[in-house]
């Protein structure tokens, strides 16, 4: 195996990632997309740990993992929070601010 | 004396002080403080007066030349063994800048304490003279502190050992010009007066200024006016920055003495009070600008090469300004203009004989025209204050006062006649003086210049003693002669209008003025003694004498035919008369058109426009012009050029920012979207940029 | 196993740990009315992590642990002192805001706690991971704090943009540490300090430059500042000082660390980032706070244009002799400008009580009824312009100072525009003073006395010594960042 | 290898495929289900790289924890449970062009400066590898090196908890 | 007297302060209080400044004394050094003066709105700023203190000013502010490539180590920074609209000492630290100076506006200041400072005045004024004595500032363009013509003729007992030096014969 696939393949769901980020109006959709960057960073993160030979990689990943759980925690309260206040999760109705 | 001459400026200083803070509070509103301190002023100035000449024979006495001294003409500065005889200066330092060390004090000499003598002596007759003649003016008391301030400077002026000193003073006479022209300042015109003399007289002190800097430079960084002297006359430093020199001072000479083409502010001048006019603007303080010409001689000298003869700005000035003061002096109806225009043209005299290397002429004509000038001043005044209920329109209000000012009347006849260079008055040896020199020294044509306006001058004279004093009364006042206080002045300066001439009365051999005013020593030129001419002195006298002649014939004639025809009219025509009166007036229209026409008419009225419209013009315009530009300055390029220039980049910058408040839409995903699209530029570029 | 427990050096997060825990066990003994002593505890407990700072300062020398991943230095301890004192003052500033309000007590404390120990961890931190997470846990908390007002739109609204750029720029800075790992391979910034020079791969430059987006972000530099004026304006004002202040500083050393001890001696991977982050914020910031009617947003954009240039002497720090220089310029401009920015949020919200109202229009006249307000609050305006005597004057002399020490081509143009961008910056910063002393009371406005809490007051009052006392003597501050900078 | 090579490729597809659904799909629950393939994808990509623990934690956390988190979090915002044309925003081409203009520049890069590196998971090095993977290992390293933000990340979680339960509770 | 040598100059910086904290202390309802606090505080400062008179030692004038030189900013070696000789000292005494004149004033002149409290807290701060920039011998010092006088008078026109005051305060802050940026980046380059702050060090150095192109672009940036404060010509427009919309006192403070801190930068670091880029730098100031004189006097003839006039006039006088630094000699520097305390006595003097005017007459319309002798006749010769001495009478202050500065303009220092310096001269000197022109055209709209009819009723206060303790110390200022310039230069001759003599 070359290193290069895993990296592309980080690469390809890192920047499918973004799209979702940008495109989806719905907030927990953009959440969803925020992992898929996440996860992305941990593909490149193991692939480079089992290259290099180094344990760090992987710790480094555990952390992701573990810190992406609570930002999604938090993600999601948030959203359920506009929920609640505005009844409706899209994103792109909340632009009471600007300038 | 000579050690304490500080005393003579200092005195007029504490009086004006006091005058200031305590005239009002005096029982006499202040003169008595003015005329008190001016009178012990001129106390000292005659002491040091004969101190100087005491100095100077026992000085000459000393060198065993008493008896060439008596035969005079001159040797003791040409003399091999000539004696210098040093000014008396007594300075201490006033100020330090870098290493020049600046003084003040007094420099007594013979031109000093003539001038000492002068100035006090007109001052205090005119301090006397006002008290009558301002009394219960609204500003009586400031009048006699101005007096005094501007005593203070002329004499502080001419004791000047430095040519800063000398600035000094000269400003300061021309600040209380300026307060004295202004006196009445509820108008506007005399406010405006006022302003153009100051004004007009502070344009030529550019000139001085800049002289003072340059010859500053010139003598090697001094202001000391002896040595100044000196090294111009050594040439020190080449001929040409002397000149530049000279040339600068001489614009400070037009525009305080009257000079074409700034002459024009002297005749508004008039608009101060009377006896202002006669001690400021006849008599002292417009010679101001000669007295720096002879102070400074030999910077002229060397400047000019006066020694050559032929045509130097200095004599050409003076020239031009003795004709066309002349020629303006005939169409004034107003007395004391014509007086004016008639000082412009004497100061011409003196600035000429400077530039043609009469130092001695042109100093003694200073001394005379003193004299006999304020003494016409104050006899106009006279007549304004007892003749004409304050007015000095000769057409309108006066005419045969002779009968009703009899002293007045006098007075004014031999200052006329003194002025218009009547033997053996006072005006005929100092003109003499000066032609016979232009005669001498190469000047010709300058001698004739100064004939043709000795002719002039006679001319109007004549015009304006008939005007005012014979015919009928034309005005609306109760005519009567005037009280003591303006009196006893005219009387005086009469005196000495009749007598100041034989001071240096060279026809006779008496050479005083020559002697004791003069410089001797290295820091004066050997200027040209002129012999005595008598056809010269005869041919002067005729002229002044024939211009006499014809003027009176033309306005005594006219006067008296108009009384006839008058007379005819009443009775009922005469037909032998009528003829004759034609005639008569064929011959007025004779002269009209002819002689005095010639003058009065085209020539004068020309000068007269040009003088109005083109000199004065552009004089106004100059004004006029400046604050325009100002206008233009201060709209176009202040406001509209460089504060909008400040003002337009503090508003774009605002637009700017409302511009990026777009790109803050609101809308978190945008936000995201110029996120993502910025990381993917930035990181692109930096790669390739790298 | 000996990890290498250092327990000195560790005392302050310690100290801050039992803080955490007993704040949170007081809010659930404490009836709703004792709620408000939570906030006492908190207080007391960031006094008391100042005391081990304090005697670690005193100790000296360099204590590593862990392996290198963990170190506690001049550097480290200065700015913790400064997070304590920060937090501090936004714990002053925040206990009658939270009070007054019908808002969680014991856990607002506890978030910003943890928040304030992940900046104590920051720094400390030598290595990614410990970066990455310390970064984390000073984000997370706020992201909640963010949305405190949770019945207020606006407020919802800065949580979720505040959150959502968070979590994006955390995404790219990982993608970029990822790289940056695979690229040296380690985490430990001792290590990659020693290969980056080496590397000559173009992906480094990416790697670094999106590592360095998660900072940006977080020091809100332009174009990662976008999140920054909405969260401000929405967030509870209190919230809002501790992100403009504590959480910005936070990002800030994350940066010094990681530049100064990861990346400094591959110049050319960061600097071309920073030169065009610190030239973007400082005019985007300055131009857009030009048009700002609401003063927190006013702040907010004052707050992006201060990054700009905070980050000005980072951007030359590579060149000539300027790496002390420009640290020590990064330290100080930090140290004065959370004065001067907490002081300036203190009175706002001491207004904001009164007013209910953030528009500079309602400053009007506020010098003719609450003079010390009006005055406090130009100072911290006048120093936030950098003029002597207030302290901001030295943070931007330090900053030139680094800029000139440079001296090189690039160094001068960002000098240029800090200077251009001060004097615009001058315009709106006077205008706040403008509308208090130059105009009167607005038709209807209430013109009494304005009621000042103890807590606020203080807080103010800390704020403007500090802002007087440094801008008239800063030898106190320079002393600080020579300290951190290791003497 | 080859049989690695092939595995990885289905793998990557599939992934690709599924992170696609993720932000294309219609459906909301379909698109956390695509996101569960995506992950497990991931994880088993971890296995082939010999990344054992990292993979059973991925699994557990993002499988278990956080894919449930987000069907709780649609059900809770009340999302329609079928297909809903408005999950899009308006600024889908542009986010398109971002995306893969950002992923030209990665992708060129990645294959420039690791073009040619292999992973060799066999032979003594490869059970280097595997013991990399292994949990005592890894726990070696998180508690030496790591245990301060380890220690860190249990006080952030306990925060994170606290916040998310203050913002989400109804009062 | 060893205590006093020590502690003259901190007190004279600081008293001040302390005094303004004690104002901010007092409530703003015991105005007597904060009024006669205001009073003794600039008395006692004023008092300092008459103890170092005392103390100062007249025959080493170039010679820094009552030197202080503690440590300040260690980081970046910048010193809390402070000293006197003779080109500060009269700068030093003339801002005492003018504080304590201008609080005089303002006893019953308290411009709208009422607020003593600020007004006397400000001219305090400002006097902490003044005395500070003369004293300061550290670069950063100076500059600290040369921006703290900004926010007062900032304040001052943008609290009490005119209708257009918030456009003329921002404007004056922005400029200034703009200037001094410069001016920091210039400090900090000399700091860099001769490595002090301390002014002393760095005269002594003479920048000999710089490049010349570098001296150049370090002067360049000094340059900006003291010219817009000067302000000379094209950096002036903030003058006129401070001037215009700030109170009297304001404008008396701002002219008569503000100004002068533009001026004395030129003298006491631009040119001595960086001799040789002052030489090539010269010829563009001197320009820069005659353009201002003409321009300025230019301006002032189409104002209708007295202060504002008035304001127009300092920049064609501070040209005539500014020509005198460019000759770099020691003749024009003499001149120059001479010009700067002239120049602050008179225009100082004339803003009183137009303040009264405008106080009496509530407005500053030429064309509304006249009469101001028939009307208050003591007024009226007070503005013309100070118009007299303003357009360069000998006898008067002004003449010193002027004619010197003429005359140094005639041989510039060696290695400067002669003939360039002489068209500057006669320039310079037209300038004078034109001062008079506008200042007694102004005069005889307010003073001369009569009232005009909307004031020939109204009762027109003359000067006030107030008023005449206000300004009789800078009359009698105006005649002594005058009279008498040596008080004046046998100060600075001494010293700036050591910076300027060779």
């Amino acid at each position: 195996m070359i290193l290069a696939q895993f990296l592309v393949l980080a690469a390809v769901l890192f920047c499918i990632g973004v799209y979702g980020v940008l495109a989806r109006r719905n907030g927990v959709l953009v959440l969803m997309s925020v992992e898929l960057m996440l996860n992305a960073v941990n593909i490149n993160l193991i692939a480079f740990s089992a290259y290099l030979r180094e344990t760090s990689g992987q710790v480094f990943a555990l952390f992701v993992i573990t810190i992406a759980a609570a930002e999604v925690g938090v993600g999601l309260a948030i959203v359920l929070l506009i929920y609640r206040n505005i009844s409706s999760p899209d994103l792109d109705q909340l632009d009471q601010m600007s300038g | 004396m000579m050690n304490f001459a500080w005393l003579i400026p200092a005195i007029p200083v504490v009086s004006f002080a006091l005058i200031l803070f305590f005239g009002k509070k005096m029982p006499r509103q202040g003169s008595e403080i003015g005329i008190a301190a001016i009178a012990s002023s001129f106390v000292l100035s005659c002491i040091v007066t004969v101190q100087w000449i005491q100095r100077v024979d026992e000085t000459v006495s000393e060198h065993g030349l008493g008896i060439v001294r008596a035969i005079g003409k001159g040797l003791l500065a040409n003399s091999e063994e000539g004696v210098a005889i040093t000014p008396v200066i007594n300075t201490v330092e006033w100020f330090r800048i870098g290493t020049l060390e600046v003084a003040v004090g007094t420099q007594i000499d013979g031109l000093a304490v003539m001038m000492l003598f002068v100035v006090t002596l007109i001052s205090l007759l005119v301090h006397i003279y006002s008290t009558s003649y301002m009394h219960g003016d609204v500003r009586y008391t400031y009048f006699y502190a101005a007096l005094s301030l501007f005593t203070a400077s002329m004499l502080t002026l001419v004791v000047a050992p430095n040519t800063l000193q000398l600035l000094v003073g000269w400003e300061l006479v021309g600040l209380c010009s300026f307060m004295l022209i202004g006196h009445w300042w509820e108008e506007k015109a005399n406010t405006n007066a006022a302003l153009k003399a100051f004004l007009t007289t502070r344009t030529g002190d550019i000139g001085l200024m800049i002289g003072v800097i340059v010859t500053f430079f010139a003598a090697g960084q001094t202001f000391d006016i002896v040595q100044i002297n000196v090294l111009a006359l050594e040439g020190h430093g080449g001929h040409t920055i002397w000149m530049v020199g000279a040339s600068c001072l001489l614009v400070g000479i037009i525009g305080k003495s009257g000079q074409f083409p700034l002459h024009t502010w002297l005749p508004d001048a008039m608009a101060g009070p009377t006896p202002v006019s006669a001690l400021i603007h006849a008599a002292t303080m417009v010679v101001a600008g000669v007295y720096l010409g002879a102070r400074m001689y030999g910077v002229f000298w060397q400047g000019f090469s006066i020694a050559d003869g032929g045509v130097n700005p200095m004599a050409l000035v003076g020239g031009i300004t003795i004709l066309i003061g002349a020629a303006l002096a005939f169409v004034q109806d107003d007395i004391k203009k014509v007086l004016a225009y008639s000082t412009i043209s004497q100061l011409g005299y003196m600035v000429m004989g400077l530039g043609i290397g009469a130092w001695v002429g042109a100093v003694f004509h200073l001394f005379t025209h003193a004299f006999f000038k304020a003494l016409l001043f104050l006899g106009a005044g006279s007549i304004a204050y007892s003749g004409t209920h304050h007015s000095f329109d000769m057409k309108k209000d006066m005419g045969g006062l002779r009968k009703h000012m009899p002293v007045t009347f006098w007075t004014f006849i031999i200052g006329s006649f003194a002025l218009a260079g009547i033997f053996p008055l006072a005006g005929f040896w100092s003109k003499d003086e000066i032609l016979a020199t232009a005669g001498q020294g190469g000047y010709e044509i300058f001698m004739v210049v100064g004939l043709v306006g000795a002719f002039l001058t006679a001319g109007y004279m004549t015009r304006c003693v008939w005007l005012s004093f014979f015919g009928e009364y034309r005005g609306h006042a109760h005519p009567h002669e005037s009280p003591k206080p303006i009196i006893v002045p005219l009387i005086v300066l009469a005196v000495f209008s009749v007598l100041a001439g034989l001071a240096n009365a060279s026809a006779f051999g008496i050479e005083k003025f020559k002697e004791y005013i003069e410089p001797h020593g290295e820091a004066f030129p050997e200027v040209l003694t002129p012999q005595f001419d008598v056809g010269l002195a005869a041919l002067s006298f005729a002229i002044v004498v024939i211009a006499i002649g014809v003027g009176g014939f033309f306005w005594v004639d006219r006067r008296e035919l108009r009384a006839l025809k008058g007379l005819t009219d009443r009775s009922g025509t005469a037909k032998a008369g009528h003829s004759f009166l034609m005639n008569k007036y064929y011959l007025d229209h004779l002269y009209e058109r002819g002689i005095v026409g010639g003058i009065k008419g085209p020539i004068a009225r020309a000068a007269y426009w040009l003088n109005q419209n083109v000199i004065d013009g552009v004089v106004n315009a100059a004004g006029r012009g400046s604050a325009a530009l100002g206008r233009l300055t201060y709209r176009f390029v202040d406001q509209d050029v460089v504060d909008k220039a400040v003002n337009s980049i503090a508003q774009e910058t605002g637009n700017v920012g409302g511009l990026l408040r777009y790109v803050q839409s609101g809308r978190v995903q945008r936000y995201a979207l110029m996120l993502f699209g910025a990381v993917g530029v930035l990181a692109l570029s930096l790669v390739i940029f790298s | 196993m000996n990890p290498g427990w250092d327990f000195h050096a560790l005392a302050p997060l310690i100290v801050i740990v039992i803080t955490i825990v007993v704040v949170l066990f007081a809010d659930f003994f404490f009836e709703y009315r004792g709620r408000f002593r939570t906030s006492q505890f908190a207080t007391f407990g960031v006094l008391a992590a100042m005391v081990p700072v304090v005697t670690l300062a005193v100790d000296g020398g360099t204590r590593v642990m862990f392996g290198g991943a963990i170190v506690v230095d001049p550097y480290a301890l200065t700015m913790q002192g400064f997070f304590l004192v920060a937090t501090y003052i936004t714990l002053l500033i925040s206990v009658d805001y939270i009070g007054d309000g019908d808002y969680y007590q014991g856990e607002f404390y506890v978030l910003m706690l943890t928040s304030l120990l992940g900046m104590l961890v920051m720094t400390t931190a030598r290595d990614m991971i410990s970066i990455f997470v310390a970064l984390e846990t000073i984000s997370i908390p706020t992201f909640v704090l963010a949305g405190w007002r949770k019945h207020d739109r606006k407020s919802n609204e800065a949580s979720i943009k505040y959150y959502l750029i968070g979590v994006i720029s955390s995404a790219l800075m990982l993608y970029g540490m990822s790289l940056v790992f695979g690229l040296t391979g380690s985490t430990l910034l001792s290590e990659i300090s020693t290969k980056v020079a080496s590397i000559d791969e173009p992906l480094l430059i990416v790697a670094v430059f999106l590592t360095l987006v998660g900072f940006a972000f977080k020091v809100s530099a332009v174009p990662f500042h976008f999140w920054a004026p909405d969260t401000y304006e929405g967030a509870p004002t209190p919230v809002t000082a501790y992100l403009s202040v504590a959480s910005k500083a936070g990002g800030f050393v994350a940066l010094l660390t990681i530049v100064y001890f990861g990346f400094f001696d591959a110049p050319d991977t960061w600097q071309p980032v920073i030169w065009v982050l610190a030239a973007a914020s400082m005019l985007l910031g300055n131009l857009a706070a030009l048009r700002q009617t609401n003063i927190v947003r006013m702040l907010a954009y004052s707050s992006i244009a201060q990054g700009g240039f905070l980050l000005v002497p980072f951007a030359v720090a590579a060149d000539g002799g300027a790496a002390k220089a420009s640290f020590e310029a990064v330290i100080i401009y930090l140290l004065i400008y959370g004065a001067m920015n907490l002081g300036a949020f203190a009175v706002v919200i001491t207004l904001a009580r009164r007013t209910k109202s953030a528009e500079i229009e309602s400053y009007a006249g506020l010098g003719s009824y609450a003079p010390w307000l009006a005055l406090l609050m130009s100072a911290f305006m006048f120093s936030l312009a950098g003029v002597p005597p207030f302290a901001g004057w030295f943070a931007k002399f330090v900053m030139f100072r680094s800029v000139l020490e440079a001296g090189t081509p690039a160094a001068t143009v960002l000098g240029v525009i800090a200077a251009v961008s001060s004097v615009i910056a001058f315009f709106y910063y006077a205008r706040v003073a403008r509308e208090m002393w130059f105009h009167s009371v607005r038709e209807g406005a209430d013109a009494s006395p304005v009621q000042m809490p103890i807590a606020l007051t203080f807080a103010m009052g800390v704020c403007g010594v500090i802002v007087l006392a440094v801008g008239v003597y800063p030898q106190a501050f320079a002393f600080l960042g020579d300290f951190a900078a290791g003497g | 290898m080859i049989a690695q090579n092939v595995v990885f490729w289905i793998l990557a597809v599939a992934m690709v495929l599924a992170a696609i659904g993720v932000v294309r799909s219609n459906n909301l629950v379909h698109a956390a289900l695509y996101l569960v393939v995506v992950l497990a994808g991931s994880a088993a990509q971890f296995i082939l790289l010999a990344a054992e623990f990292v993979a059973w934690v991925q699994v557990l956390i993002y499988i278990g924890a956080v894919i449930i988190l987000f069907l709780f979090g649609i059900m809770l915002t009340r999302a329609p449970m079928r297909e809903d044309l408005a999950l899009d925003n308006d600024q889908r081409l542009a986010a398109a062009v971002v995306s893969l203009f950002l992923l030209g520049v990665l992708s060129t890069l990645l294959i420039q400066a690791f073009g040619d590196s292999k992973i060799d998971i066999t032979g003594p090095q490869g059970s280097e590898l595997v013991n990399n993977g292994r949990a005592g290992t890894l726990a070696e390293s998180i508690f030496s090196t790591y245990v301060l933000p380890f220690e860190l990340v249990s006080i952030l979680l306990l925060a994170s908890l606290i916040g998310a339960v203050v913002l989400a509770r109804r009062d | 007297m060893n205590w006093f040598q020590d502690w003259a100059l901190t007190l004279s910086i600081f008293l001040p302060a302390v005094g303004m904290v004690i104002i901010l202390l007092i409530p703003r309802a015991k105005e007597n209080a904060i009024k006669l606090v205001a009073l003794l505080t600039s008395l006692v400062t004023l008092g300092v400044g008459i103890g170092i008179l005392a103390d100062f030692d007249y025959s080493n004038t170039g010679v820094m004394q009552f030197r202080v030189n503690d440590s300040w900013i260690d980081l970046i070696q910048a010193r809390y050094h402070l000293g006197v000789d003779g080109i500060s000292l009269p700068m030093l005494i003339l801002s005492m003066l003018v504080t304590v004149l201008c609080i005089v004033y303002s006893w019953n002149h308290f411009p709208e709105p009422h607020n003593p409290k600020g007004l006397l807290a400000l001219i305090l701060l400002l006097e902490v700023g003044m005395n500070g920039t003369f004293l300061a011998e550290d670069l950063i010092l100076f500059f600290v203190f040369f921006e703290i006088v900004l926010l007062p008078m900032f304040f001052m026109i943008g609290v009490w000013g005119g209708p257009n005051r918030e456009y003329a305060s921002i404007k004056f802050f922005l400029f200034t502010l703009f200037g001094s940026a410069l001016m920091l980046l210039g400090f900090l380059a000399l700091f860099f490539l001769a490595g002090t702050f301390q002014i002393p060090a760095l005269t002594a150095k003479a920048g000999i180590d710089i490049a010349h192109n570098t001296q150049n672009l370090i002067f360049l940036g000094l340059f900006l920074g003291f010219a817009i404060k000067v302000p000379m010509f094209p950096f002036h427009t903030w003058l006129p609209d401070a001037h215009t919309e700030a109170p009297t006192v304001g404008s008396v403070l701002l002219a008569a000492v503000l100004l002068k801190l533009g001026a004395y930068g030129f003298i006491r670091i631009a040119l001595p630290t960086l001799p040789h880029a002052a030489e090539t730098w010269a010829p563009w100031i001197g320009l820069l100076a005659v353009v201002g004189i003409i321009y300025g006097a230019l301006c002032c003839l189409a104002q209708t506006d007295m202060k504002r006039l008035i304001a127009f006039s300092s920049v064609s006088h501070m040209g005539f200041v500014m020509l005198g630094i460019a000759t770099l000699t020691a003749f024009g520097i003499n001149a120059a400072i001479f010009g700067m305390v002239a120049h602050g006595l008179i225009t100082g003097m004339l803003f009183f005045v137009a303040g009264s005017v405008q106080h009496n007459y509530g407005t500053r319309e030429l064309s509304r004024l006249g009469g101001l002798l028939t009307s208050a006749p003591k007024m009226g010769w007070i503005l013309g004595f100070c118009v007299m001495a303003s357009l360069g009478l000998p006898g008067l202050a002004g003449f010193w500032g002027e004619f010197p500065a003429v005359l140094s303009a005639y041989q510039p220092a060696p290695g400067l363009d002669v003939t360039t310096f002489r068209i500057f001269m006669v320039v310079a000197a037209v300038g004078t013509v034109l001062a008079a022109g506008y200042l007694l055209w102004m005069y005889q709209r307010v003073a001369f003729g009569t009232p005009k009819p909307e004031f020939a009723e109204a009762h027109i206060h003359d000067v006030s007992k107030i008023e005449w303790l206000a300004w009789s110390p800078m009359l009698i200022g105006i005649v002594v030096f005058g009279i008498y310039p040596e008080a004046i230069f046998g100060i600075t001759n001494g010293a700036v014969m050591k910076l300027y003599g060779g």
